[in-house]
């Protein structure tokens, strides 16, 4: 393993004094916990919160700040963060109208940010939820847990930061989210695995001309393993699948999220970012906004996702396009 | 089974923890995210920690510290799962300084685990060990009759938790968490005789 | 060589493509030239361009927007531009009130683009330039062509930005560039190489528990190979020779840039950085801002450079955080 | 030489730069960024397609054709370099039908290259062999000297160009702008007897 780093068990904490201090304008410890919290105070706003496994920078600590999420929570690389953790998050984030979690569909997440639930709520804290499942690798599965909250929860953070900056209620946000969620998909694709720093060594294996599709930000395995193709060819084979997913028609209107997982270099997922608009352009579906970079990833990761997301309301695109405070939108 | 007895029990479970680490992360590479050994061997230090610091005066305070541990430092799925056995068996032990009743005190674990998780028999998670072992309890259970308990994860395909990702490639292994449960059991028979 | 793209030799025009596409809000691209130029017109404001090789993404097409960059030229995966490119950039950047260049210490880039204001002034447009060397991993050389230009050089790029578009002629920006670039140094480090897609294998070679101290953005060799060490062993490496260079003192002000290559993940980056603010706190100097992140890419090498930058004029770092509408900054 | 000479001596370096391709660039790897084979080969490319888009009449038109394609082309330091070249040896030869003088001619080509790269003899550049060939051509240069001229650049130091990043391990290396320059010369006296 070759990797910038002291010691592979002090990688998050150090990683956090590092945020912490190099953006210290944006966000700060809270005391000697696993959260940053905003320095904007937002007073008397619904306080939004997300969190999970380390190793996605800059998701979820990079979208803190005032217009997005007023706290984030670390967890161990690719391990979801305690109940006591995620319930000092809610603390901070409290400014007496409530907290909103926003939690990625994994087993480990949705129990621990459950349980802090109960415990914010024991002390009479109101706290709601939404479950991204954004990834649609594992297509029309019969169980929940098939369906991973992945990139297009960056979405879900924007939007609704947007929207309890302006002043909107728990049960507002609660419903803006369940109509946002199901107009958001995401499939991703590997070339090379990450290493998590305690265990040295790559999660899954593949060949030098093979690479996956459907693969996780955990490594989760994919829906496909096939030979290295043309950009041009991975473009076609995703978009199909979102294009169905969402029911895409001429003349809709979307939002192209690109994710470089870590490892990729931004000349990659311009050239792929250029597949895609192409596609969408053949298909009469409008690009009403399109980010690329890496926002959610995988370690290093050599892989992207795409995310698409309808815009079946305007006003969720000035949402996206208002300005924010924080360290990586 | 008393406060001494039901220490031993339990450093008894942590030791098992500890030797078998890294197997139980393998157990977890092929079908979750190879981090289980890991995850419990954080959560056995820390326990092992928490009784040196405040050694426990009865059963409750001593379930009680455990699954707090648990809870705090091990996240993952299992944190929870395990942290809230805990917790149900130190409800279940209050003001009593003995086990009278294993079968009882294992299944308020099992539900605990359930109401969390919201797993059936069935769908490759501890839940599959935790049901016949509570089921088995009336009468001597053997680290053989937990093996196969275990082992009987193997088959099933999982439908809950990471492994549910793999779908049908999770046939086949041994599902790290009932593996992990079936050393709290043996541990438990151990310590019991 | 496993890279999401369709031909190699068209990568850097697919990538152009993606770009003005993706963000056709903020740029366009020149005709069916390699330059990239802000839709922001700036009338009668002096022109600031840049370019060189690609393969440094987001520089330099990140940074082109207003109160930045007017344009940017692309050149081939690490070959600089061709002076007919250049001179494209500068017609397209000139407003009447002439352009001025930041051109990176390379060979290459000084003589293309020196060929290009040949050109431009023979057509009666006023040009005038700046060379970037901030990187003084070839210590003391007697030869300026042995100090290149790096990371440091997008801090030329926001602050004679600023300027420009404040209105500054092309004089001063000429007499702020003398001042401003002796006060930034850089060194970078390498764990792996890149691959330039029309090679299709790595520019060099590392073992697997070897790093390389002071190695260029094109792979250009470094200073000294070493095992791999802890990241604060590197960052004390580094942070001495810079604060020898820059002769830092307690009661400095710095502004610190980690750069991270593109193949280095951000967790990496952030642990070095909570290493180097801490050598700075020890000696008092003080961090007046910090960027993390990948600026000043090398395709898919994995490691990063540190950047120090002295702030001997307030409003130099007032210039730092003014707002722009760029891609990347 | 007239035209129809001086456009063999061309065709002839083309097809040397495309058969050294890969050499060219093996010999830019250990003291630069291994492009050199591929600058020169997408310029001779385009040299080679600019002169049958527009065939040339006369030999000023010629080394414009082929200077402005390089220019436009190669990049990096050799672009401007080779680039430089040609268009001086296209101001030399205006009106002219034949090539007299080879000596004035390539001096003028030197001079060019030593305005734009500001290098002199023994830095290790195309200078080092520039500098000889141009000063032996009054009397016949065979092949072997110019081989022996590109070998004298092996043992120098750079510090110019890529080259001076390594500083003294640029020592054993040969020059391969210099290369690519002594393949210019082989083509020349090869098609002027
Ligand atoms: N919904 C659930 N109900 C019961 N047990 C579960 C559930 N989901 C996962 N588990 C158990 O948790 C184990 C995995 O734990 P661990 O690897 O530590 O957490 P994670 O999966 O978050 O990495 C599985 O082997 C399984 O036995
Ligand atoms: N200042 C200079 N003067 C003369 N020739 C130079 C100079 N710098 C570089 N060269 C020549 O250019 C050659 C390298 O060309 P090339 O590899 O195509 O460009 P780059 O170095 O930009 O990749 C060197 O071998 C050297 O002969
Ligand atoms: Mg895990
Ligand atoms: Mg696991
Ligand atoms: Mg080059
Ligand atoms: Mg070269």
């Amino acid at each position: 393993m070759k990797k910038i780093l002291n010691a592979p068990e002090q990688v998050v904490e150090e990683m956090m004094l590092g945020m912490a201090e190099a953006h210290k304008d944006i966000v700060h410890r809270v005391g000697d916990t696993r959260v940053l919290a905003r320095n904007y105070e937002g007073a008397g706003k619904v306080g939004l919160i997300s969190g999970g496994g380390s190793g996605h920078e800059p998701t979820h600590a990079g979208f803190v700040g005032q217009g997005m999420l007023s706290a984030a929570v670390f967890g161990d690389v690719f391990t979801s963060p305690t109940p006591d953790q995620v319930y000092e998050a809610v603390k901070a984030a409290d400014k007496g109208a409530g907290v909103f979690m926003v939690i990625k569909n994994y087993t480990g997440d949705v129990l621990n940010f459950e349980m802090a639930k109960d415990m914010a709520e024991a002390e009479g804290i109101d706290v709601d939820f939404c479950i991204t499942k954004d990834d649609i690798a594992v297509e029309d599965s019969l169980y929940s847990d098939g369906q991973r909250g992945v990139a297009g929860t960056i979405f879900v953070h924007k939007i609704l930061g947007y929207y309890a900056e302006q002043g909107a209620s728990l049960k507002e946000l609660k419903e803006l989210s369940e109509k946002l969620l199901p107009q958001m998909k995401t499939i991703g694709l590997a070339l090379s695995p990450a290493i998590v720093p305690e265990q040295g060594k790559p999660g899954f294996e593949l060949a030098d001309d093979e690479i996956e599709f459907g693969i996780g930000i955990h490594g989760e395995p994919g829906y496909q393993r096939v030979k290295l193709q043309p950009s041009k060819a991975m473009a076609e084979e995703i978009y199909a699948k979102l294009r169905k997913a969402l029911a895409l028609k001429a003349g809709d209107d979307v939002v192209v999220l690109v994710n470089g997982m870590g490892g990729t270099p931004l000349m990659e997922q311009y050239v792929f970012v250029n597949d895609v608009l192409g596609l969408l352009k053949t298909d009469k579906v409008n690009a009403v906004k399109t980010m690329v970079g890496d926002y959610m990833t995988s370690i290093e990761m050599a892989g992207l996702s795409l995310t698409l997301m309808k815009v079946t309301d305007k006003a969720w695109l000035d949402a996206l396009n208002a300005p924010v405070k924080t360290i990586a939108w | 089974m008393d406060l001494n007895n039901a220490q031993q029990w339990l450093s008894r479970f942590f030791d098992y923890i500890e030797e078998h680490k890294a197997y139980l992360s393998e157990l977890d590479n092929p079908i979750g995210d190879g981090d289980h050994g890991h995850n419990m061997a954080r959560g056995a230090k820390a326990a092992r920690e928490a009784l040196e610091a405040t050694p426990p005066t009865s059963l409750e305070m001593m379930f009680k510290t455990v699954g707090m541990s648990l809870l705090s430092k091990v996240g993952g799925a299992s944190g929870p799962l395990y942290g809230s056995v805990f917790l149900a068996f130190a409800n279940q032990l209050k003001g009593q300084d003995e086990i009278k009743d294993p079968k009882t005190l294992f299944a308020s674990g099992l539900e605990a685990i359930v109401r969390r998780g919201k797993a059936s028999v069935g769908e490759k998670t501890m839940v599959d060990v935790w049901t016949p072992f509570t089921e088995k309890l009336n009468q001597a259970v053997s680290s053989e009759d937990i093996e196969s308990m275990v082992l009987a994860t193997k088959p099933l395909k999982a439908t809950k938790g990471r492994a549910a990702y793999v779908g049908d490639r999770s046939i086949g292994h041994i599902d790290p968490g009932s593996y992990s449960s079936g050393l709290f059991f043996k541990a438990f028979i151990e310590a019991h005789h």
